[in-house]
């Protein structure tokens, strides 16, 4: 493992002392968490508050995303590891303007576990909080007896849109009926060429021989659906169209918005080249993406491979909110 | 069967140790069917109780809070809350009781209702669920023990990070099953407790 | 070499596609080029058009700065490898609003040749040029009788600067004399964890053992000066201050903005801990700077690694100019 | 010694089939002491070159200059402008002279003058002012290219990619000398020329 950090044991509160004091227009640290709120609290005033959080790791998400017209607070949790409810419910405390907190929480076990207790903390308090669990990665199976699916990368459209929303001073239940009718419309798919590290655990959490790729991977190194070997970018697109179509049904009467998402380690040439794939692909079913974003967005640390979401935008309405203006580190 | 403040001072520590010595193990088998986390998770909070531990509680009821309110601040992921709740349940129920298989029984009822498992599901909740009776009926044994965080290996995960894997997940020991397992050998080795 | 690609004779074309397809709001090709300009014409209208290009490879550099208030064309060359003249004129013409047109080139051999004979090819049809060389990078001796020294990471505070005065209506005259006093300004250096791949090549430029790290190496994988154990990133920060220093002098009393830039496979999180150490050891010289950002800024394809740039503000009116807002893709 | 349209295409498909060929050895030199392209800028250049010469020239000076341009628009990089204007210079001259010791010596001046280079540094120019004294006074062999090229080894660069190292540049070959020491290599296999 060759990292430029410094103890493995300290490396979030070591992140997150960088990014906010990197960035303090932004954002600033929740005294004794390692959870930051924006710095410009005026821009907060009278609204509902949007938090997420979640494991470290997956940088510039979440912290990234706090400002103006975006997320209020996020709480960076250990590496690959969900916060726990003390900080989750700092976050709360620093994001509610008495309007109330709206949690956007990933669905992992430890996170819904994590965020729920906050919720119960806020309770006692009196704050009123509700929540989304995004699952938008359909690389695993869908069922109704099991945790169901991950929330990966189109979590960024979740915080995109529920942001401006509570800008424009849509209040909790009106973020939550449009959280509700959001989600079910983005869905992602990644590949990946190699696993990531997690720097307390000094090895990768799966390994790829020099000529291989999986598909399907989380952002976790969880595993994924398929291993064979690396394709050109155009087969590989073909895939996880594919695969997304089968989820979707594409259709070139609809909109929808796109995002080509680096998983750290991938060259922006790589994603560039990538996303010119999906734009052929996506031509062939008559659909020119009303959005797009091409980067490192929902990272897995060092991990190299791509994710791919799409999102129905089913009301014209969400286009507005994508393309409301933001101020934060890494929209 | 009845617990003291220094009978759980004392499974505490023998817990610590075991957490502390098996860590890395504990995240290797969280690697195949996890993000090879749990032995850092849970080494990050017993530490945390062990520096509370220093300082006696007034009561049982204060020790397990004290407990409880450690590992739900530093444990974080899955086995934060799941172990912070065992540990709630337990110190709520004390001040009604100080029988360990009663106060076990309430914190097998927390995990359950925290995260939604059931036997068979692959998780903690199933060795949880097969040794608190045997403690109620003072038969627990290390090989009953083993024998449970064994039972987990060919089963499908449902809950938790490993039910991505589908029936991928067979096969390995569930990590969170095999902490829960320590923390019964903990008990087990306790003296003056069963 | 595991990469998301097709052809690695065609990654320019595709990548110049998939970034202009991807972001049409922002930037287009010019016909028959691997170079873009800006899709808001409205924006450069009277305005001294600033121009930048070189090798691809470091993307979001050049293309992802082209927009309103910062670029007005960039000129996308084959991975590392100058761009033609042909192509440099072409990105001259589409540039040029009556006001003339500032390049800013690099220095390396061939960029400087081939934005020379671009030049030669401009002065006949009296597009009025002038241009800058951006020689920022201290890692190699600085001497009259060799090429000196390599432009890297801090031409992205020349491109900033030079197209806020640009956007504010400075004339060719002013923008040459504003990039000469900024120049001698920025200084940067950079340490690799690991060598850049060029797809063509199919092999490292370089290759470090699982241990070593090399301190400054240039952006084409070009070696550094010294190889050595990797170390935490505190003594990484100690070594690489310590070299701006014994250039720049640096002194509380003084104004500086910073960029901590990823060389492609760093990821963010590493960024932001290298960042806090740096911010520390500014500390030690009362400094905190004015200006800061940290991310992929001018990468070299899968590189690891990490560059640290300076840049002395001497003019508040540079300040203004860097936090000037604009329209990219990537600043 | 005089130079015709045939002979140059002759000369300049010598000379593609000898980058093809070489062109991952002219690469692999550009690698310790560049950023190892060179073999693949001139392979695509000369590519550009072979179509322009498909289609035979009306005269010398036309010829040259499909030549340059397909070179200055196709190459890039520093052996782009340099060989392309070695071309265009000889385009230019070719309007008074067709003596190739002539063009040469124009070639080179226009090399020197585009890229500052001077005998020494390292670079083609160390290549060129040596062979084309030769070319002119009839005497150039396999011989002199070999040992003007390999004088190259032990310079320490003072231009190009390779300055950069400074005293590392010292023990290799230059890679733009290589590819030039091609170019006369094929000026002497064109059969009827010298
Ligand atoms: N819903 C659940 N109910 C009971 N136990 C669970 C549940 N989800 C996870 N677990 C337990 O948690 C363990 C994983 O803990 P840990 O690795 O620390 O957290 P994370 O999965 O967040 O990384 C699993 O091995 C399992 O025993
Ligand atoms: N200023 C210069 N004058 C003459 N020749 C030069 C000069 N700079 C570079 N060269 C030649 O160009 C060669 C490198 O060409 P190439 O690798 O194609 O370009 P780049 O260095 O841009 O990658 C060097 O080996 C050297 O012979
Ligand atoms: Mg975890
Ligand atoms: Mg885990
Ligand atoms: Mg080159
Ligand atoms: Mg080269």
């Amino acid at each position: 493992m060759k990292k430029i950090i410094n103890d493995p044991h300290n490396v979030v509160a070591e992140m997150v002392s960088g990014m906010t004091r990197s960035y303090p227009q932004f954002i600033e640290k929740i005294p004794d968490t390692e959870a930051v709120v924006r710095s410009d609290k005026e821009s907060m005033k009278g609204k509902v508050g949007i938090i997420s959080g979640g494991g470290s790791g997956h940088e510039p998400t979440h912290a990234g995303y706090v400002g103006e017209g975006m997320l209020s607070a996020a709480i960076c949790g250990q590496v690959f590891t969900s916060p726990t409810p003390d900080q989750i419910y700092a976050a709360i405390k620093a994001a509610n303007q008495g309007q109330g907190v709206f949690m956007v929480v990933k669905n992992y076990s430890g996170d819904i576990m994590n965020f729920d207790m906050a919720k119960d903390l806020a309770d006692m308090d009196d704050i009123p909080v509700k929540s989304i669990v995004v699952d938008d990665d359909i690389a695993v199976e869908n069922s109704l007896y099991t945790q169901g699916r991950r929330g990966v990368a189109g979590t960024l459209f979740m915080h995109k849109i529920l942001g401006a929303a509570a800008q424009q001073g849509a209040s909790l239940d009106e973020i939550e009926e449009l959280a509700k009718k959001v989600l079910p419309n983005i869905k992602t798919i990644a590949v990946a060429l190699s696993a990531a590290t997690n720097p307390e655990v000094g090895k990768p959490g799966f390994v790829l021989k020099e000529d291989e790729i999986e598909y399907g991977v989380g952002i976790h190194s969880e595993p994924g659906y398929r291993r064979e070997k690396i394709k050109p970018s155009k087969e590989l697109v073909e895939e996880l169209v594919g695969k997304l179509n089968d989820e979707m049904h594409l259709d070139g009467s609809k909109k929808y918005a796109c995002l080509v998402n680096g998983m750290g380690a991938t060259p922006l040439m790589e994603q560039y080249i990538f996303a010119n794939d999906v734009l052929n692909k996506l031509d062939e079913f008559k659909i020119k993406p009303s959005f797009m974003k091409v980067g490192n967005y929902m990272t897995s640390l060092d991990m190299a491979g791509i994710s791919l979401t799409l999102f129905e935008i089913k009301d014209d309405k969400w286009l507005d909110y994508l393309n409301f203006p933001v101020k934060t580190i890494a929209w | 069967m009845t617990l003291t403040v220094d009978t759980l001072t004392s499974w505490m520590n023998n817990f610590a140790d075991k957490i502390e010595v098996n860590k890395q193990y504990l995240s290797d088998l969280d690697t195949p069917i996890g993000d090879g986390d749990h032995g850092f998770n849970m080494s990050r909070g017993m530490k945390a109780v062990r520096e509370k531990l220093t300082t006696k509680s007034v009561d049982l009821q204060a020790g397990f809070k004290n407990i409880a309110m450690a590992l739900i601040s530093t444990v974080g992921g899955a086995s934060g809350p799941l172990y912070g709740t065992a540990f709630l349940e337990m110190a709520k129920k004390s001040s009604s009781t100080d029988d360990l298989g009663e106060l076990l029984k309430a914190a097998l009822a927390g995990i359950q209702n925290r995260g939604g498992a059931k036997p068979g599901d692959k998780t903690m909740v199933d060795v949880w669920s097969e040794l608190v009776p045997e403690v109620k009926a003072g038969t627990l044994s290390k090989d009953k023990i083993e024998r449970a965080v064994e039972s987990t290996k060919d089963m499908v995960a449902k809950k938790g990070r490993a039910s991505y894997l589908g029936e991928r997940s067979k096969g390995h020991v569930d990590p969170g099953s095999e902490s829960s397992g320590y923390l019964f050998e903990a008990l087990l080795e306790t003296e003056g407790l069963l």
